[in-house]
């Protein structure tokens, strides 16, 4: 028989292209914000307040997408605003997987008792609805990023152990960790070497995808003003400035949002096109 | 005229390798006829040709299906699905995803002659009640009402039967429908198939993988490999040998544990290349 | 009776991680620096009102002690009562509980609308370009979280193209007099049809945010489940019975297609849930996501716990009844 | 030292039915294996047969202690190994081997075939894997270069031959071959049963051939084991069982196969 998943492969490349172009572009725009960045993106001017962006008449070539009420750069502040979008998905993507793949991998695998507690605890958490959960544990800690970080670890490590633990049972019922276990390989010999191979694709596609949300989660905060200081540039304090004055300039809302917007996008194609990239059986 | 002429199918992948190769074969009224291949042959394709489920990446290239001397490719897509459901009937190979789990199992058995052939409900019944019985199922009405995972994989095999023959139809396809069972069961099944098959005077095609199993049941054979007819023969004739050489050697790969020397001989490399070469050639007839 | 056993595991474990959230919630905010009383009071209050005060509210008392007595209250439906507002905790959380169910549940008949559509949709049309197309479409819509959804939505219909409002629930010029909070029901019952209307033109914008991610999940697992179905001798069965294509997907694959997917919508419905915190926020509905929002940063205990153990209590409700209608659509556990 | 490489007394195992399970307690538990006990002497090929259900794969996997019987014993080479801990089974883990039915499931996606075949030998302590993995790929009929492919890009056969190439390389003294060929053509199903027949004369191996089908057992095993509902209904020479059946069970099985031969009296 022929295999029918030949003929219908997927694109892959395109996909991982545009998403990896984007966040490139962003880690560069990140690292090199004081290089590039046209102004000091705190630095106020009342009298060039709400200016429009370049190619709207009134503007000013200065100011190349715009200005906000207070007369600060709107370009200059989404530059300064991906490092710590940038920092935020980094840090707290990384300690989320470490943290939530590991739980899952156990409780997935050796299941018993281990799984009984994991999962509990999972239900648990999934009952508190995760922005309201994210919000109080700021309002406990106080604005700031590591604050930022340790809100998005605690809430959202249950994602990675849900889907690793049900991908790790999975893999469990496969005759080859039963063929592992015959060479005389230990339990936990297995499922390192034989278990998180499989399930690391899908942990990966989790990463990035925790990534994006982490970058959300910091705008969230931003948006309802408990990120960091209420001046410092995050996307999400603009796009709650943006908010309250869309009627009157509708680019202090819509740059962010862009870069919002493609940054989670990418983050998660990124993801799920690295998964397919490392599945032998589409390679 | 046969009751199914199948002509010079050909099928294809769409975009790539041909599945059928100008496949032709014919049934009468009450010929049991053996499709036989290993897998990959294509042997269920041609099930699937004649009632119209292919894969969508599986098209026709070419051929003729006649049911009763009408070409179903000159019917409507709608006429065809009434014809195929009235004339034709298919026997699938695993009871256990053959019946619908969230319905209960009278419902599944009437349905075609309440829906399609406009039967009224009562008469679906009764005839669902006469065919049970006719398949030797104890307490017909219990089980109607029954869903399919309080039955055994046996009686669901019996109620698959009992819904082909429900309508009378000219035709049933059995697409390898004891595979799936123990060789216990197996036996009640084709003795049951064979049975029923005589009894209505039915057409059938019986698509397998074993030869012992043809030995059984059927009347005539075709034997493929890579979509192409290799022998097309009398079943006394095929077993009395000597046939085909691919076809033969088909044979001796077959256990048969009567013979206490069985050598299971595997299909000779140089039987395998010459049956190749056959199908390269006739591809290469097709200017492939 | 594999049904009544599931029902009575679930309902255990339901109060298992009830009471696991009222523990949790109650310790978290115990951790609060921040002293809530002073910011009550006036500045020149002296530390004599503010240890009556304290008293007052309880919280002189060990946190343990607190616990016990608030477990207590919850236990015989008294939650307190709320520092910033001056009033029983259960009566302000049960007045804006209304808004957020309607919202939740137009949310979720949108998702369910748009999401069944793109399922069936790309079945009938599996392996052309219209599957490929609902694919592309429903991955990019799964990808954006509903907050930068809602963000979209105010900037396309209320802004570029505003036919939709963009904030509150109902508009202050009509001068309705509610007898309930269910505004949308309770207008439809009254037959005032216009007031029907400028909620739907408020709710819409929100929900449809809340729906949109939603919407392509079932999408997604439903178009799987049931491509995988239409596998299955079963269906195959169907078709060569002479039934036409979409009766075969409506008639015999849908049923055990939706078993799988309903668990999910039921976690993910969830989800939705949660989401109302900032989409409310987002488009000022009054709801109780907005409520806890500014209970939160006016840091009142009661309100805040009130609120919590609330959304856990939806929670573990909804994951009851997505399993009790699991087990009655399936009869495997009905009839075990 | 015993000359009997497997001897077994009154197995039972038992699997907990989740579907009757009350609330609070334990799970009824449903008996699989019904007190087996049977004795496999070096060298010999045992047949093991039986419908589904009969319990067959599950005494495969308790004689390899995938599972954990819950009475009765099993020795392996004289060594008690019905309770044995992990970590003590290590060692003989090399001793016994297992093939398992479905080679897609048995072999790890993302590992090339030097992998899969190399990951028990290192377990074991071999040091030149290298060499022992091209001479296991050379003992079951694969061209050498099948050591740098992915399971996905063989065929059924050729994945079947990797699982039984990762079997033989450690040497072991016994090997269960769990339905092998029952996924197989019967082209590839002759070629893999010849091999395993050469395999088990050269290696001087002893082999446990789990099947639901008599037919297929009759040239390869010198002793055949008879299942039905968890019990052994029949344990005689091959011969015996297939002329002199003694159970009914036997017999109706022998009756049942239908032997590709238009002239066989199938009643």
């Amino acid at each position: 028989m022929h295999d029918a998943r030949s003929t219908m492969r997927r694109p892959i490349g395109l996909r991982l292209w545009l998403s990896g172009g984007w966040v490139t572009l962003l880690v560069l725009g990140a690292i090199f914000a004081p290089l590039i960045a046209p102004h000091d993106p705190l630095y106020q001017d009342l009298f060039a307040g709400r200016m429009p962006p370049v190619w709207v008449d009134g503007a000013d070539p200065n100011f190349l997408l715009g200005t906000d009420s207070l007369g600060r750069d709107v370009l200059s502040r989404i530059l300064y605003g991906a490092r710590l979008a940038l920092t935020v998905a980094l840090v707290a993507g990384v300690l989320t997987c470490l943290i939530g793949a590991t739980l899952g991998l156990i409780a997935g695998y050796y299941r018993g008792w281990v799984d009984m507690v994991i999962s509990r605890l999972v239900d648990i958490w999934m009952a508190f609805p995760p922005v309201l959960f994210a919000i109080l544990l700021i309002a406990v800690l106080g604005t700031g990023l590591t604050s930022i970080i340790i809100a998005i670890v605690v809430i959202d490590w249950t994602r990675f152990a849900r889907v690793v633990r049900a991908e790790a049972m999975t893999q469990g019922t496969m005759d080859y960790v039963a063929s592992a276990q015959v060479a005389g390989r230990t339990r936990f010999g297995t499922m390192l070497t034989e278990i998180l191979p499989n399930v690391l694709p899908t942990i990966l596609a989790l990463l990035t995808l925790e990534m994006g949300i982490a970058v959300i989660v910091e705008a969230i905060l931003s948006f309802v003003n408990l990120s960091i200081s209420t001046d410092a540039p995050t996307w999400g304090g603009m796009i709650a400035e943006g908010r309250t004055s869309v009627h009157q300039a509708w680019w202090v809302l819509v740059f962010p949002l862009i870069t919002l917007f493609l940054t989670v996008l990418s983050f998660s194609q990124l993801g799920e096109g690295l998964k397919d990239y490392f599945d032998p059986v589409l390679r | 005229m046969s009751f199914l002429d199948v002509e010079n199918l050909t099928l294809r992948i769409v975009r790539g390798p041909r599945i059928l190769r100008a496949v032709s074969l014919s049934v009468d009224q009450g010929e049991v006829r053996g499709l036989v291949g290993e897998s990959g042959a294509g042997k269920s394709m041609i099930g699937k040709a004649i009632l119209g489920t292919l894969p969508r990446a599986i098209e026709v290239v070419s051929g003729r299906i006649r049911l009763d001397g009408t070409d179903l490719q000159t019917l409507s897509a709608r006429e065809r699905r009434r014809q195929i459901g009235a004339q034709v009937a298919l026997i699938p190979q695993d009871p256990l995803t053959a019946l619908n789990p969230v319905r209960r199992v009278g419902p599944q058995i009437t349905n075609r002659l309440v829906d399609i052939l406009g039967w009224s409900k009562d008469n679906a019944q009764a005839r669902a009640l006469e065919l049970l019985d006719e398949v030797h199922i104890p307490d017909p009405a219990r089980v109607m009402r029954a869903y399919p995972h309080e039955l055994s994989g046996g009686m669901r095999q019996r109620i698959l039967i009992a819904s082909a023959f429900a309508a009378e139809p000219k035709l049933i396809i059995a697409d390898e429908p004891t595979t799936a069972l123990d060789v216990t069961v197996q036996k009640q099944i084709l003795r049951l198939i064979k049975n029923m098959q005589a009894k209505h005077n039915t057409a059938l095609l019986f698509v397998t993988h074993d030869l012992g199993v043809v030995s059984k049941i059927c009347q005539s054979l075709s034997v493929l490999y890579a979509g192409k007819v290799i022998e097309d023969t009398d079943t006394r004739r095929f077993f009395a040998g000597p046939g085909h050489a691919y076809s033969q050697a088909l044979l001796h790969a077959t256990p048969k544990y009567t013979d206490p020397d069985d050598s299971l001989t595997p299909v000779p490399q140089q039987v395998i290349d010459a049956v190749e070469a056959e199908v390269a050639e006739f591809d290469k007839g097709l200017g492939a | 009776m594999l049904l009544m056993r599931s029902i009575l595991a679930r309902l255990v474990a339901t109060c298992v991680t009830l009471f696991g959230a009222a523990v949790i919630v109650f310790f978290v905010i115990r951790v609060v620096p921040g002293n809530p009383i002073a910011m009550m009071l006036p500045p020149g209050a002296t530390e004599d009102d503010i240890a009556r005060l304290q008293a007052l509210y309880g919280l002189d008392k060990s946190i343990f002690e607190q616990f016990v007595i608030w477990l207590g209250g919850v236990v015989q439906g008294d939650f307190g009562t709320s520092i910033s507002l001056r009033q029983p905790v259960l009566d302000l959380v049960l007045g804006r509980l209304p808004a957020t169910l309607e919202l939740s549940i137009m949310a979720l008949v949108i998702a369910v609308i748009i999401g069944g559509a793109m399922a069936l949709t790309g079945t009938l049309r599996r392996e052309t370009r219209t599957e490929a197309a609902i694919d592309v479409t429903g991955g990019m819509a799964l990808s954006v979280p509903d907050f930068l959804w809602g963000l979209v939505l105010i900037l396309l219909f209320g802004v570029l193209w505003p036919v939709f409002h963009i904030s509150g629930r109902v508009s202050p010029s009509l001068d309705f007099d509610f007898a309930t909070q269910f505004y949308l029901f309770e207008s439809v019952l009254r037959l005032r049809f216009d007031v029907w209307a400028d909620l739907v033109s408020h709710m819409f914008m929100p929900a449809l945010a809340l729906a949109i991610p939603l919407a392509a999940i079932i999408a997604q697992l439903l178009k799987q489940s049931l491509k995988e179905t239409m596998h299955l001798d079963y269906v195959t069965l169907a078709r060569t019975k002479g039934y036409p294509e979409a009766s075969v997907i409506t008639r015999e694959a849908l049923p055990n297609a939706v078993l799988p997917t309903l668990t999910l919508i039921g976690v993910q419905f969830t989800f939705l849930i949660g989401g109302t915190v900032i989409i409310e926020r987002l488009f000022s509905y009054e709801g109780l996501g907005n409520m806890a929002i500014d209970a939160v940063i006016n840091r009142d205990l009661p309100l805040i716990q009130g609120i919590v153990i609330l959304f856990a209590l939806i929670f573990t409700v909804v994951n009851l009844v997505v399993d009790m209608t699991y087990a009655a659509l399936n009869p495997r556990l009905r009839h075990a | 030292m015993s000359d009997m490489i497997y001897e077994i007394r009154d197995l039972r195992l038992s699997f907990p039915d989740m579907a009757h399970k009350p609330l609070f307690g334990a799970a009824p538990r449903v008996e699989v294996l019904k007190g087996l006990s049977f004795d496999v002497p070096k060298g010999e090929v045992l047949g093991i047969v039986g419908g589904s259900g009969s319990g067959k794969s599950t005494l495969g996997r308790a004689m390899i202690r995938l599972l954990e019987p819950d009475s009765g014993t099993i020795r392996f080479e004289g060594t008690d190994i019905t309770h044995a801990e992990e970590s003590a089974l290590r060692p003989l883990r090399r001793k016994f081997q297992m093939i398992f039915q479905d080679p897609m499931s048995s072999l790890n996606p993302r590992r090339r075939v030097a992998g899969i075949i190399a990951g028990p030998l290192r377990l074991q302590g071999v040091q030149d894997t290298q060499s022992c993995v091209l001479e296991a790929l050379d003992m079951v009929g694969l061209p050498r270069s099948f050591a740098r492919r992915y399971p996905h890009e063989l065929s059924g056969g050729q994945r079947q031959r990797v699982g039984i190439a990762r079997a033989v390389a450690l040497r072991p003294d016994f090997i269960l071959a769990d339905e092998i060929v029952s996924g197989l053509d019967v082209s590839s199903q002759a070629q893999v049963l010849n091999l395993l027949e050469q395999l088990v004369k050269d290696l001087g191996l002893t082999l446990a051939f789990i099947s639901h089908d008599l037919s297929v057992i009759r040239r390869l095993c010198s002793r055949i084991i008879v299942m039905h509902r968890g019990e052994i209904v029949e344990n005689a020479p091959t011969v015996q069982v297939f002329d002199a059946p003694q159970a009914d069970y036997t017999r109706e099985l022998l009756q049942s196969i239908p032997l590709p031969d238009p002239d066989q009296v199938w009643a």
